[in-house]
C-alpha cells in the first residue's frame, strides 16, 4: 500500500464508527440505528454522517428526544430478531434512561435464562475537555461498568474504533459502546492526532474483552481507556526521556475486563498507575487497583497512584476544567512521588 | 365485535384457569409463612402478586392474538401469561424457582418470559411500554404480521416511560395497543390521589390515537373493543390506548393487610366477580350448558393441577446456575 | 388582557436587551475560533445556544412576574434571564467562566442561577419541568404567594420528565405554568418527526388543565393569555399549559450548519423577526415615538455594554475554586 | 433506666426513622414527605408509619408513581426554602429518575457556586436476600456513591438510623439515606436482631462522614456497611473462636468517606477483608482496597480480600441468591485463605 492510500485509510473515530456501521448495515438487514439528530446530522459527533442517504429514513432513524422510549424499544426489536444500535447522544444523559439500560436490556438476558437474547449496541458520547460544563463533559465508565448485564467498550484510536463497533454490532449480548469525545476527530471538539490511525477498509473485529499493551516498559505500568490512553502515551514519552520506561496498557474494554493483562504488566514493573478521566472514588481506579492488589500484592513495589477526576462536578470555566482533567504531567508526577 | 362460540368458551377456560392457578399458588406461597409471615420462607418466596378479578382483560384481549404477537405484562402477570399461552408448567416451574422453570428460577414471578409466545414482564412500573413498541417497529420494519400489547395498570400511567412510548407509537404509526388495567389502586394509593384525570382514555388525544374506556369489568365489551383495535393494528392504521375498568380482589402483593382500602369496598367487588358473572351470562345466553362449563372448569383445574406438581416435583437449579445466563450464549 | 404602555415599553426594552447580548455574546463566541472552529478555545468555550428570534416568548410570560416567582429555563436561557431579571453583569461573566459570575465559572451558560429573581435553568431536556412543581409546592404548602413557570422546547414535551411533571402539577393543583416555544425544531429533528400531534395544547386535557396555543410569535398574544394562566395560577385555579410559536433564528448552537433547514426557511423568519414587528406596531399604535424607541435601544446597548465590559474584565477564579461548593458551606 | 424501659427503646430501624422524622417534623415547619405509599400505608418498609395522623396529607404525602416528578419536586422545593425528605421505594428504581438526582439534586449547589442549597434528604430502600429478584433486591452503593454532590449514608442499626436521619434532614447538602431491608425490622423480610438496639427517646445526630469501630481486633480488618457490618460481626466471632482477633468496621457513610478509620486499623491488623452486597466490581470494595494500598501499601502483610455480590443479575431462587449473598462464611474462608 502506497503512503497515499495509507494516509487515505487514516480515520477519525467518527468516520471508523461510520463506515463499520454502513458495513454491518449493508451486510446483515437487521441492523438499523435509532437516535437524536442520527439522521439528516449524521450525529452530532460524526457517527451516523452519510448513513441516511444511504439506507433511509425507515433504517437511520431520526427519534423524538425520549431516550427511555427508544432505548427500551430498541430492547424489544433486539428481542425480536433485529439488531438495533442505539445512540444516546451524551453519556451524561444516562440519568433518564437508565433504566431501559441497566434493569431492562442488560437484565433479559438473564430473567430468561437465556431464553431471549438483547443484541444490541447503545453508544454515548463521554468526556470533557472543551468546556460543555457539568452535564455534558462526564465519562461516567464506573456507572455503567459497575452493574452487570452488559459489555461495555471504549476505543482510543480508529482502528479499535471501527473493529470494535463492528465486533458489538455481531454480539449477541448488549453492548455499551462509548466514545471519547475529544478523540472523535470532530474538528470543534479539537482533535486528538494519535487517535487518527490507519483503518483497514474491510470489516474486521476488534476482541471485545481484551486489553493492549500499547507501549511496552519495564518499570511502570500506566493504565488508562479512551483519552486516558493519549495521555498515558505522552507521560511514557515524558519519562523516557527521564530515563524511565513505561508501559502503557489500553484496557479497550470494561466489561468482561481483561485483568490478566494489567495483572501480567504490573508483575513485571512492579509500578501501578491508573489514569482514568471518570471521578476517581468507586470506580475505574479503584478496581483495577484492587485487582491487581488483591491478585498478590507482592508483586507491587510500592503503593499504586491513580490520576483520576476529582469527585467534584465538572466546571465550565477553562482553567478550572483543565485543573481537574488528568494530564500527562499529573501521571509523571505520579511516577516521581513513588518511592 | 362479538366473540364466537369457540372465543366465548376459550375466554371462559383462560379466566377459571387463572383463577384456580392463583388460588393454589396462593395457598402455596402461605406454606412455611405461618405462624410468622416471612416473605422469604416457603415453596414459593418473594413477592407475589395475584391478578384475581382481573382475568376479563387478559382474556378480552388475548382472545384476538395468536403466538406471534407479543405481550409485554407487569408485575402481575399471571392472568396475561395464562390467556397468552404460556407454557403452565414452565410458568408454574419459575414461581418455584426450579430449573424446570423458563428461566431455571432466575427470574421469578415477576419476571415470565416465554419466547415461544412472545410474552415478557417486569417488575419496573411501564418498563414493558418501550419494548412493546420495539417489537410493533421490528414487525412493522420487516413487513412481518404480528402486534404487540403493553399491559400497564392505571398507576403506571404517570410514569414517564408511558408517555414517551405512547409518542413513540404515534409519531411511528406503530401496530401497538396499550391496554391499562385500571383496578383503582396503585399498592395503596387510590387513582384519585395519583392521577390528574378520571379516565386515562383522555390521554389518546395527547398522542393522536384512539381511547377507549371500558367499564365493569366486562370480558364481552373487552373482547369487542380490542378487537377493534388489534385489527386496526394489524391494518397498519395505528396504535390504540384503551383503559379497562377492572377489580383487584385481593391485596396489592399477598401479605397487604388493606387498611387503605375504603369499608366495604372489598365485598362489593366480591360481589361482582367476574367468573361467575360471565358463567351466568354463558348460560343466558345459550352458548353452553352448566355441564359443558363443569367439564372446562375441571379440564382448567388439571391443568393447574398437572403444572403444579410439576413445578413441585422439578429440582432446583444447582446454586451455581446463578453465574451464569447473564450474557448470550 | 392587554399590556399598559409601561408593560408594553419594558417588554420591547427587554427583548431589544436580550438580541443586544446576545449579538456581542455572538461576536466574541467567535474570537479565538478562526479560522479553525474549536468550542474550547476563546473568552468563551463551550456550546453556546442563542435565543435570538425567541424573545416575545420570554418578555410576554415574565411582564407577569416578579423576582418572587420562579422561573426554570433551558438551555437556551439567556432571553428568559433577561425578562425574569437577572444580574446582567453577573450573567455576562458567568458566560466568561469569571469569578465575578452566579458560580464564579462552575456553571456557565448552560447553568445561570440567580437565586435573587429565582431563575434557574438546566442543560437535561425538561428537568426544570419538576422543579417549577417543587417551587410552586412550596409556595402552596407555606400560604405564600408566587407562581413558577417552567419553560422548555417543543422537543423536549416528549420527555417523560415532562408528563410526570404535569400530572403532578395537575393532580395537586399547582400554581405552575409549563410555557412550550415552538421553535419548530430540536437540534436538527422537526417537530413533525418527534410529535406525535401537531400542537402540544391538546396534551393539557391529559391533565385536565386549560391549554393554549399561540400563533406567530407575537408578544401581545403572549401577554394575554400569559398573564391569565399566570392570575388562575395565583389565584389557585391550578396550571396551565401554554405552546407558542416562534423562531429559532440562529442554529442549535452556535457551529451548527442547519443544513436540515428547508431552503428558504431561515429569510422568511427573518423576515418576520419579532423585534422590528412590536416596533412597528408600538408606533402604530401610538404607544411611543421613533425617539422613544431609539432612547430605550440606547439605553439596553449601554447595560449590555457595561456588563460584557464587566464579565471581560473580571478575573478567573483560581483553579483551585473548582474543588469548592460541592456540598453546602 | 430500667431493663424494661431500655427494652421499650429496643427500636427497629423503621420505628427510628419514623420517630426521627416525627421529631423533626414537628421541631421544623419546612420538613415534610413525599413518595410513593408513604402515607396511609407508613411506608412499604414502616418508615413514616403513623406519621400521617399527627401530620395530615399536606406534610405527608403520597405520590403518583413518577420519581422523576416527585424527586424533582423535591429539589425545587428545597430550592425554595423548604426540607423534603423523599423516598424511592426500592434503590433498584434509581434509573428512572437518577437524573433528578445526579445531575439536578446533587449539583445545583455547584452549578450556583453556593447560591443554592439543595437541603433534602431521599431514602431508599437495599438489599435483597428475600427471594424478590433482580430489579427488587439491590444495593447499588457504589452507583450512588461514585458521582459527586451528594452524601450517601447506610446505617446498620437503630440507633445510628435515627441519628443519621436527623443529621440528615439538618444537612444543607441534599444526602441519600439507604437502608437495608433486611435490617429493617419488618416481620415480613426477616428481622436481623442485632439491628435493634437501644434508640434514645430525645432527638440526637449522628455523624455522617464518621465510620465506627464496632469490634476491637488485632489479627484482621473486616470492613462493611450495612447488612454487611453484621456478616462482619457474626465472622468476627467465629473467628474468636479459632483464636483470630478481628477488627470491625462500620462505614456508616460511603461520602463522605471516612478513610482515616479504615487506613489506622489496617495500619494495626495489617489484613483487609471488604464484604459489600453490591456489585462487586467497580463499586465499594475496589474503592476501599485501593484507599488503603494508595495510602501505604507496606502496612498490608497479605493481599487484601473481598467477600462482595458477585457481577451478576440477582437471582430469583433461595438457593442460588444465598449462594451468592455475602455470609460470615465466606468472610471467615477468606481470612483462611490469607496467606
Ligand atoms: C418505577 C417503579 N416505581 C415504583 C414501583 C413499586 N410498585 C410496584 S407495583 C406498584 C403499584 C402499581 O400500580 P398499578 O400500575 O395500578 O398496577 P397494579 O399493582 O394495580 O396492578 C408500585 C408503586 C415499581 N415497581 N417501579
Ligand atoms: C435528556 C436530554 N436529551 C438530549 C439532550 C440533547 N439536546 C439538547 S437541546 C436538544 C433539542 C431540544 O429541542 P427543544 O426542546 O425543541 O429546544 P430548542 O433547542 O429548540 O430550544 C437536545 C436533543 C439533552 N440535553 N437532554
Ligand atoms: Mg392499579
Ligand atoms: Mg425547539
Amino acid at each position: 500500500m502506497s503512503d497515499n492510500i495509507a494516509n487515505e485509510r487514516k480515520f477519525t473515530i467518527a468516520r471508523a464508527m461510520a463506515e463499520s456501521i454502513q458495513q454491518e448495515m449493508q451486510a446483515d438487514e437487521r441492523v438499523f440505528v435509532m437516535g437524536e439528530d442520527i439522521g439528516a446530522l449524521g450525529g452530532v459527533f460524526g457517527n451516523t454522517r452519510g448513513l441516511l442517504d444511504e439506507f433511509g429514513k425507515t433504517r437511520i432513524r431520526d427519534t423524538p428526544i425520549s431516550e427511555t422510549a427508544f432505548i427500551s424499544a430498541a430492547v424489544g426489536a433486539a428481542q425480536d430478531g433485529m439488531r438495533p444500535v442505539v445512540e444516546l447522544m451524551f453519556a451524561d444523559f444516562f440519568g433518564v434512561c437508565f433504566d431501559a439500560i441497566y434493569n431492562l436490556m442488560a437484565k433479559n438476558t438473564y430473567f430468561s435464562g437465556g431464553g431471549v437474547n438483547v443484541p444490541m449496541v447503545l453508544m454515548t458520547s463521554t468526556g470533557g475537555g472543551y468546556s460543555d460544563a457539568g452535564q455534558h463533559s462526564q465519562c461516567l465508565y464506573g456507572s455503567f461498568a459497575h452493574l452487570p448485564g452488559m459489555k461495555v467498550v471504549s476505543p482510543s484510536n480508529a482502528y479499535d474504533a471501527k473493529g470494535l463497533m463492528t465486533a458489538a454490532m455481531r454480539d449477541d449480548s448488549p453492548v455499551v459502546y462509548m466514545y471519547h469525545k475529544g478523540l472523535q476527530g470532530m474538528g470543534w471538539l479539537g482533535t486528538e492526532a494519535g487517535a487518527q490511525v490507519n483503518t483497514p477498509e474491510e470489516s474486521y473485529q476488534v476482541e471485545i474483552g481484551k486489553a493492549k499493551v500499547v507501549r511496552e516498559g519495564t518499570d511502570v505500568t500506566l493504565v488508562g481507556l479512551a483519552m486516558g490512553v493519549h495521555n498515558c502515551l505522552k507521560a511514557a514519552d515524558i519519562l523516557a526521556k527521564q530515563g524511565v520506561s513505561a508501559e502503557v496498557i489500553d484496557l479497550v474494554s470494561l466489561v468482561p475486563l481483561d485483568r490478566e493483562t494489567v495483572i501480567n504488566s504490573v508483575a513485571k514493573t512492579g509500578r501501578l498507575i491508573v489514569v482514568d478521566e471518570d471521578y476517581q472514588s468507586y470506580g475505574v481506579s479503584g478496581e483495577i487497583i484492587a485487582t491487581v492488589t488483591e491478585h498478590d500484592i507482592s508483586k507491587l513495589k510500592t503503593s499504586p497512584k491513580r490520576v483520576a477526576y476529582p469527585d467534584v462536578p465538572i466546571p465550565y470555566a477553562r482553567n478550572m476544567e483543565q485543573f481537574c482533567l488528568p494530564n500527562p504531567n499529573k501521571i509523571v508526577a505520579a511516577y516521581t512521588s513513588m518511592n | 365485535m362479538e366473540p364466537t362460540k369457540d372465543q366465548t368458551l376459550w375466554m371462559y377456560q383462560k379466566m377459571v384457569t387463572s383463577r384456580r392457578f392463583e388460588e393454589i399458588i396462593e395457598k402455596i406461597y402461605l406454606e412455611g409463612k405461618t405462624p410468622a409471615f416471612n416473605m422469604a420462607n416457603g415453596p414459593i418466596p418473594g413477592e407475589m402478586h395475584l391478578s384475581n378479578g382481573q382475568e376479563p382483560v387478559a382474556v378480552g384481549v388475548c382472545a384476538h392474538l395468536n403466538a406471534d404477537d407479543v405481550v409485554t405484562a407487569t408485575h402481575r402477570p399471571h392472568h396475561q401469561a395464562i390467556a397468552k399461552g404460556v407454557d403452565l408448567k414452565k410458568m408454574a416451574a419459575e414461581i418455584f424457582g426450579k430449573k424446570t422453570g423458563f428461566s431455571g428460577g432466575r427470574g421469578g414471578h415477576m419476571h415470565i418470559f416465554d419466547p415461544d409466545v412472545n410474552f415478557a414482564c417486569s417488575g419496573i412500573i411501564a418498563q414493558g411500554c418501550g419494548p412493546a413498541c420495539g417489537a410493533a417497529l421490528s414487525r412493522q420494519m420487516q413487513g412481518k404480521p404480528g402486534v404487540a400489547i403493553s399491559f400497564l395498570g392505571e398507576g403506571a400511567v404517570n410514569q414517564g416511560a408511558f408517555h414517551e412510548a405512547m409518542n413513540l407509537a404515534g409519531v411511528w404509526n406503530l401496530p401497538v395497543v396499550f391496554v391499562i388495567e385500571d383496578n383503582a389502586w396503585g399498592i395503596s394509593v387510590s387513582k384519585e390521589d395519583s392521577t390528574a384525570v378520571a379516565r386515562n382514555d383522555v390521554r389518546a388525544a395527547a398522542y393522536g390515537m384512539p381511547g377507549f374506556y371500558i367499564e365493569n369489568n366486562d370480558p364481552y365489551a373487552i373482547f369487542d373493543i380490542a378487537g377493534e383495535a388489534i385489527k386496526r393494528a394489524r391494518d397498519g392504521k395505528g396504535p390504540t390506548l384503551i383503559e379497562i375498568e377492572t377489580y383487584r380482589l385481593a391485596g396489592h402483593f399477598m401479605g397487604d393487610a388493606e387498611g387503605y382500602r375504603p369499608e366495604g369496598e372489598k365485598d362489593a367487588l366480591f360481589k361482582k366477580d367476574p367468573i361467575p358473572r360471565m358463567r351466568s351470562r354463558i348460560i343466558a345466553d345459550g352458548v353452553a350448558t352448566d355441564e359443558d362449563l363443569d367439564a372446562i372448569e375441571r379440564k382448567a383445574q388439571s391443568q393447574v393441577d398437572e403444572a403444579i406438581a410439576f413445578a413441585r416435583e422439578s429440582d432446583l437449579a444447582p446454586d451455581t446456575d446463578a453465574l451464569t445466563s447473564v450474557f448470550a450464549a
